[in-house]
């Protein structure tokens, strides 16, 4: 029992992350054409614009579309069906939390894809500073706000019809995850209207930013994801959880070196033991780059899955080891 | 009938405390140390059996304490007299409805123990290497003074104005300050005051250190000096609780822990 | 310049002053104790070579003397030279070094300071290059100038005052980056990926060694002393630092074995102490002698000549120039538990935890005499220590061995009420 | 605009023609006038009616040629009308007054395609004219999932239908699928559930153009939906949705008699109704779209690019503010 827990906690988290996040960007990209069906409820960005190989729907299209009708049909039996997608969604998400972005979300993988393309070129990454953290950590919210306002408010005639589904309009999933398939066609700014103009044209404007974003900033999307934000408002119950033992920890913050997503509580609390923040996407690099033992852990139903150790660090940190030298 | 001995071999005089089986104080005796203290403290404890007619055979475990315990080779153990201390005082405080706070000046250094119900050490705080605050400083304060040890008492209160201020803690610049308040014409009385005063005010400080609960048992050589009492009992703002033979302590207690080991054995 | 010493005779070290000190001491470790670990030898056996017989510190290309352990050893080894850590525990170079600095300051300065003008110095560290010194505590900082004087090369790496706050942490990267620029300019080398990830495998694998090394320190009852484990670290301050850990290595590899034997290197119900506070430096190993000899035993420590200096690792995202140097960077800022920053809870933390894990019965506090920020941190640390029930003796000494008496009888009264606590406890 | 006109014409029909004229009948989603109680909904088959979730359909009979010629027919008192569900059911529905003119309303509990028929027969001047309108249509809700598409989206016809249009589908239609100008759409024709070939085939689209083929050898017709829409493009509508109408003629020899009428050819006359939409190609640009994304990317490159260098220099500025 102890070898395979020290096996787990020293296993090689990068190559780990790789395999798992190629597995469930194939799962969703491409699990269409293998009649893989998740449905449409899913807590992470499997583009429903994906139509021949998608292997299950982002919920926040379907959520769009839902809160789109009209308010007397939405108010009506519709509200059950609404209700009915979301506890869906829910349950979904208590399975993963969080992990759904760190090795699920297919945006993300791509993210990271192109995270290790600027390393092999031996470009360096950027990082906001804590004032441009603050600001920024909130757009994800109003993102959140406006993807079901928007669509409420065409429900009630308020707003035009073409504006449907505001939040995919501008999603850089939209345009990128099909193109896995083939499908560009999503790359095509829609003069049809002047709201489908701006939109598209957004849309674009978002995408580039996208890849320009993601090749200097490590998962810069996820920063802005209303997902992640829909995530962290459910994230209480979910089954899988982070968590810090705030003694054991010596703030030498390796954890915050490693985070993906910037987030300083990770190295600086010290009294919650629920660690998890609203931009955590739960990668578990945190965990892997603990050299204290214990500090950190990923518990899945109380029981611990993955634990930060003295000796899983060693292994994992002896990138530099030259084995000529010390053929130890 | 078994005796137990403690023989705390200080820096100025060496105590000998003898107890019997129940742990009853048989007696005690003090002398000075002197240069060559391992024949000393084998006088003076031979001196104390011999006074109660005790037979050498008869003392059944030794206990040394003092800085010189380690070279007591006659001793079964030693201990320090931090320990042996809060011991003797816990026991002897008995008498007093028991003490919690522990203040000692001995020669060269002054402590502040706090003890527990059983006379555990649950802290303690010890003056640094100088000797301010000791009764070192006293001797010093005497010599220049050209009064008596003995006297220092009487001098504190026969002054009539305002015990003066002596700022220097340190008992070498002390000693410049008080030939200092001398030649200013001042009277001997109200430096007396004023050197009082300042041990005082340093000893509550450590006393503060390890915090003063309950009773406060004042021991060592300088406990015998009225003026120190009564200054030490002005800064503390309460009253003292002071033994018979406050330099013998720290033996007794000893003699008790020899007892006890004993018996544990 | 007339300190730079040139002469090439040999210097009768074993007849002169400091090397009587080492040797006594030396003994002492050697002798006063039975059951020391055979893999000691090899650390003994370094101590006496260095100290007692002068023989001069290993080095490969330049070597570059450290005063603190914030100057990152990492680049320097990257860079194809050697550090050597000149902190000094010295009385005979403290009281030298006096003439340096005032009267009531940091025992520890005045010796580097000492060492640094005498002449024939040990360890001998005579083809020095450059002093990198960290402006650490105000008498380090200070320090800097007199060194300068003394004709050394001295590099100041500017290191904050604050380690929370974000402009901090970028300030010392900077820092840390110009020092590496320094570096270069010495060497007329450059930095490149790979030296420096070998360096930083180097320094992680020692640091590895340490923290076994550590880690078997938990055991219960003690596998071996902390005088030992004092004197293992302190030859990290100038031992070639392959041989370092290959020694250590062994050494965990005996005291494993003494671990499956049930071997015990103290009493049962010997004290458990955490040492705290200035640093101990060979030969200043006055404390945990004394402690030792009184019948307790150091098991953990929270010092710069040991767990501070070797405890925390260093993580690496990206293998990439930037962000080692960064990582770098942060491992030796953000951890570091030093009082000259201003908040110290980082520090209550870890010698809370320290205790807890370490089944610690006490802790002893050494502040040496002017070293201000220790003594200015010691209420907070005994509140803390005091609102846990963790005993701690606070002691203020110096490197003069005239306080001996009076230091023993307060750890052995200190002792023996652990003692009493934990026959209590039971 | 387009609905006055009809009004109109249904007027003028519903005051001179008592009973069936020789152009088509055909069945329309088009109400006779616009929608009083706003009771209608959009779906992927075009407009509904949901009640306690279960989608109704309204058609109604029009005749005429093409949409933009035809009336509502007020009343019609022949054969009922067929209606053929997904599961394949074939019943007969009652038809009547729907909002002013005749129509059929009925409920489309499943996914996939309904099919609605309706057959007249009169006879005039020795020609026997049968009629047969027919209207396929589809009910999809995206709730419904889109698992079980696939088997349903084949085409159906009635073998007992003289004469029948059936629309081919599109390759890799779904429901989702419109059919856009640029589009090629494909009819095949069958009498009595057999291809006819050399049947007179004609497209009218909304505006009224039309085209008109023969059937080949396998009863197929084709026709490419021209563009149909010129408005002006800020009031451009993506999803316009108009009607197209398509029929076939076919007639045969041979003497009979109808309700006590001889004749002696038959004139078999099918329609078929659908809509589409403007074509993606006319309002989407991947020109545009790629150059957004270009300039987005470059963008942000070289903003990090000049950041980058700015960040190189030794220290930033403090300024302070000298007002005030």
């Amino acid at each position: 029992m102890k070898r395979i827990r020290d096996a787990i906690n020293g296993v090689d988290l990068r190559r780990f992350r790789f395999w798992l996040q190629l597995f469930f960007f194939v799962l969703l990209v491409y699990g269409g054409y293998l009649a893989v069906n998740l449905g449409q409820y899913l807590p992470t960005f499997s583009c429903g614009f994906n139509d021949a190989g998608r292997g299950g729907i982002c919920y926040l299209l379907p959520l769009q579309h839902q809160l789109a009708m009209s308010w007397r049909t939405l108010f009506g039996w519709a509200g059950l069906m609404v209700v009915q997608g979301f506890l869906f969604f829910a349950l979904w998400f208590f399975v993963l939390n969080k992990g759904w972005c760190g090795y699920v979300c297919p945006l993300g993988t791509i993210q990271d894809w192109i995270t290790s393309l600027r390393t092999r070129l031996g470009i360096r990454y950027s990082r906001y500073t804590e004032g441009q953290f603050r600001r920024l950590t909130l757009i994800k919210y109003l993102l959140l706000a406006l993807m079901i306002l928007i669509p409420l408010g065409i429900g009630g005639a308020l707003l035009p019809h073409d504006m449907g589904t505001p939040f995919c309009d501008i999603c850089p999933g939209r345009m990128i995850i099909p193109m896995f398939t083939g499908d560009f066609s999503q790359l095509t700014i829609d003069f049809s209207t002047k709201t489908t103009t701006v939109m598209t044209a957004l849309g674009l404007l978002v995408t580039g930013l996208f890849l320009g974003g993601a090749f200097f900033k490590k998962r810069f999307f996820c920063f802005f994801c209303p997902m992640s934000a829909l995530h962290y408002l459910l994230s209480k119950p979910a089954l899988l959880r982070l968590k810090k033992d705030g003694a054991k920890c010596t703030r030498c913050g390796d954890c915050y070196r490693v985070c993906d997503m910037e987030i300083r509580e990770i190295a600086d609390e010290v009294k919650d033991p629920r660690i998890m923040q609203d931009d955590c996407i739960m990668c578990l690099k945190c965990v892997a780059t603990c050299p204290e033992p214990g500090a950190l852990k990923a518990t899945f139903a109380g029981i611990t899955l993955f634990e930060s150790t003295e000796q899983g660090f060693i292994k994992r940190m002896n990138q530099g080891h030259n084995d000529e030298q010390h053929p130890h | 009938m078994s005796y137990f001995a403690g023989i705390d071999i200080g820096s100025t005089a060496i105590k000998a405390a003898v107890v019997d089986e129940d742990g009853k104080l048989v007696g005690t005796r003090i002398a000075p140390t002197g240069s060559s203290f391992h024949k000393n403290a084998m006088e003076t404890f031979e001196a104390l059996l011999a006074q109660h007619g005790i037979v050498r055979e008869a003392v059944k475990f030794i206990t040394a304490t003092g800085y010189g315990r380690k070279l007591f080779k006659e001793a079964d153990d030693s201990i320090s007299e931090i320990t042996a201390n809060a011991i003797g005082a816990c026991e002897a405080g008995r008498a007093f409805g028991g003490v919690r706070t522990i203040i000692n000046i001995g020669g060269q250094d002054s402590k502040a123990i706090q003890i527990d119900a059983n006379g555990n050490v649950s802290n303690f705080a010890m003056n640094d290497k100088c000797a301010a605050g000791t009764g070192r400083f006293l001797d010093v304060a005497a010599r220049n003074l050209e009064i008596d040890l003995e006297q220092l008492g009487d001098y504190h209160f026969g002054g009539s104005g305002a015990p003066l201020t002596i700022n220097s803690t340190c008992a070498v610049f002390a000693e410049s300050e008080i030939i200092g308040l001398l030649a200013k014409g001042h009277g001997k009385e109200e430096i007396v005051a004023g050197i009082h005063y300042s041990i005082a005010r340093r000893t509550v400080r450590l006393a503060k250190r390890v915090g003063i609960e309950d009773r406060v048992y004042f021991d060592g050589g300088p406990a015998l000096n009225k003026g120190l009492v009564a200054a030490l009992q002005d800064e503390l703002g309460r009253e003292l609780v002071i033994p018979e033979q406050p330099q013998t302590t720290t033996a007794y207690g000893a003699a008790v822990l020899a007892r006890s080991q004993y018996l544990d054995e | 310049m007339n300190s730079t010493p040139t002469d090439a005779a040999a210097p009768a070290y074993n007849r002169s002053r400091q090397a009587r000190e080492a040797e006594t001491l030396l003994d002492r470790i050697e002798d006063d104790f039975p059951d020391n670990p055979q893999a000691m030898r090899y650390f003994y056996d370094l101590f006496r070579n260095v100290y007692c017989h002068g023989e001069p510190v290993r080095h490969q290309g330049t070597l570059v003397g450290t005063t603190c352990i914030h100057a990152p050893e990492e680049l320097i080894y990257a860079f194809g030279a050697t550090p050597v850590r000149l902190c000094n525990g010295s009385y005979h170079y403290d009281q030298i070094g006096a003439d340096f600095m005032p009267a009531k300051s940091c025992p520890l300065v005045k010796a580097t300071l000492g060492s640094l003008h005498a002449k024939a110095a040990v360890p001998n560290t005579q083809s020095l290059e450059l002093i990198v010194n960290p402006t650490t505590c105000d008498q380090k900082t200070k320090a800097s100038a007199m060194m300068e004087a003394m004709g050394y090369k001295v590099h100041d790496l500017e290191l904050p005052p604050a380690k929370e706050s974000e402009e901090a942490r970028l300030y010392w990267q900077r820092s840390v980056r110009s020092f590496a620029l320094r570096l270069r300019e010495l060497t007329g080398r450059k930095l490149t990926r790979n030296n420096l990830k070998a360096a930083m495998a180097r320094t992680a694998r020692a640091q590895a060694a340490f923290r076994t090394l550590h880690q078997l320190r938990k055991s219960a009852p003690a596998l071996f002393l902390g005088k030992d484990a004092f004197l293992v670290t302190n030859a990290y301050f100038f031992d070639d630092i392959d041989r370092w850990t290959e020694a250590v290595e062994q050494l965990n590899a005996e005291l494993r074995s003494r671990q499956t034997e049930g071997f015990q290197a103290a009493q049962k119900r010997a004290p458990r102490i955490l040492f705290t506070g200035s640093p101990p430096i060979f030969p200043n190993l006055k404390l945990p002698l004394l402690i030792e000899e009184a019948g307790g035993v150091v098991v953990a420590d929270e010092t710069c000549s040991a767990n501070r200096m070797l405890y925390d690792m260093t993580a690496v995202d990206e293998w990439l120039l930037n962000d080692m140097v960064d990582g770098l960077a942060d491992r030796y800022l953000k951890p570091c538990t030093c009082p000259i920053f201003t908040r110290n809870d980082d520090r209550q933390r870890r010698l809370l935890q320290l205790a807890a894990d370490f089944n610690v019965d006490g802790v002893v506090y050494q502040a040496f005499a002017g070293c201000q920020v220790y003594e200015m941190e010691y209420r907070s640390i005994a509140d803390v220590l005091a609102a846990q029930g963790i005993p701690m003796l606070y002691v203020e000494t110096d490197y003069s061995p005239d306080d001996m008496g009076q230091l023993s009888t307060r750890i052995e009264a200190f002792l023996e009420s652990l003692k009493t606590r934990k026959r209590n406890k039971q | 605009m387009k609905l006055t006109y009809s009004l109109l014409a249904a007027f003028i029909l519903c005051a001179t023609q008592p009973a069936l004229a020789a152009t088509p009948l055909w069945w329309s989603e088009t109400m006779p006038h616009p929608d009083p109680g706003g009771a209608t909904r959009h779906s992927h088959g075009g407009p509904v009616e949901i009640r306690r979730g279960v989608y109704y359909k309204n058609l109604w009979l029009r005749s005429g040629d093409g949409p933009a010629n035809s009336s509502h027919v007020t009343s019609f008192d022949g054969a009922m009308p067929t209606l053929v569900s997904v599961t394949g059911e074939v019943q007969e529905i009652q038809g009547g007054n729907l909002h002013g003119t005749y129509g059929v309303n009925f409920a489309m509990p499943d996914e996939g395609f309904y099919n609605l028929y309706l057959v007249a027969e009169s006879v005039s001047d020795g020609t026997r004219q049968v009629d047969a309108a027919k209207s396929e249509v589809l009910k999809h809700s995206c709730r419904e999932g889109h698992d079980h598409v696939k088997g349903l989206m084949a085409p159906r016809h009635l073998d007992t239908i003289p004469l029948e249009l059936v629309r081919e589908r599109m390759d890799a239609e779904s429901f989702h699928t419109t059919l856009g100008f640029g589009d090629t759409v494909t009819f095949q024709v069958l009498h009595f559930g057999r291809p006819v070939a050399g049947a007179e085939v004609t497209l009218h689209t909304a505006r009224g153009w039309r085209n008109t083929v023969r059937t080949d050898d396998t009863g197929h017709a084709s026709f490419m939906m021209i563009r149909d829409y010129y408005p002006p493009w800020h009031e451009f509508e993506r999803r316009y949705r108009q009607d197209y109408l398509v029929t076939a003629a076919y007639s045969v020899d041979g003497n009979g008699e109808s309700a006590g009428v001889p004749y002696q050819s038959t004139r078999y006359l099918a329609s078929l109704n659908g809509s589409y939409y403007p074509s993606p190609r006319d309002y989407r640009s991947y020109a545009y779209g790629l150059l957004l994304g270009v300039f987005a990317l470059t963008v942000t490159a070289v903003s990090v690019y000049f950041y980058r260098r700015r960040r190189q220099r030794r220290f930033h500025e403090v300024r302070f503010d000298e007002k005030n």
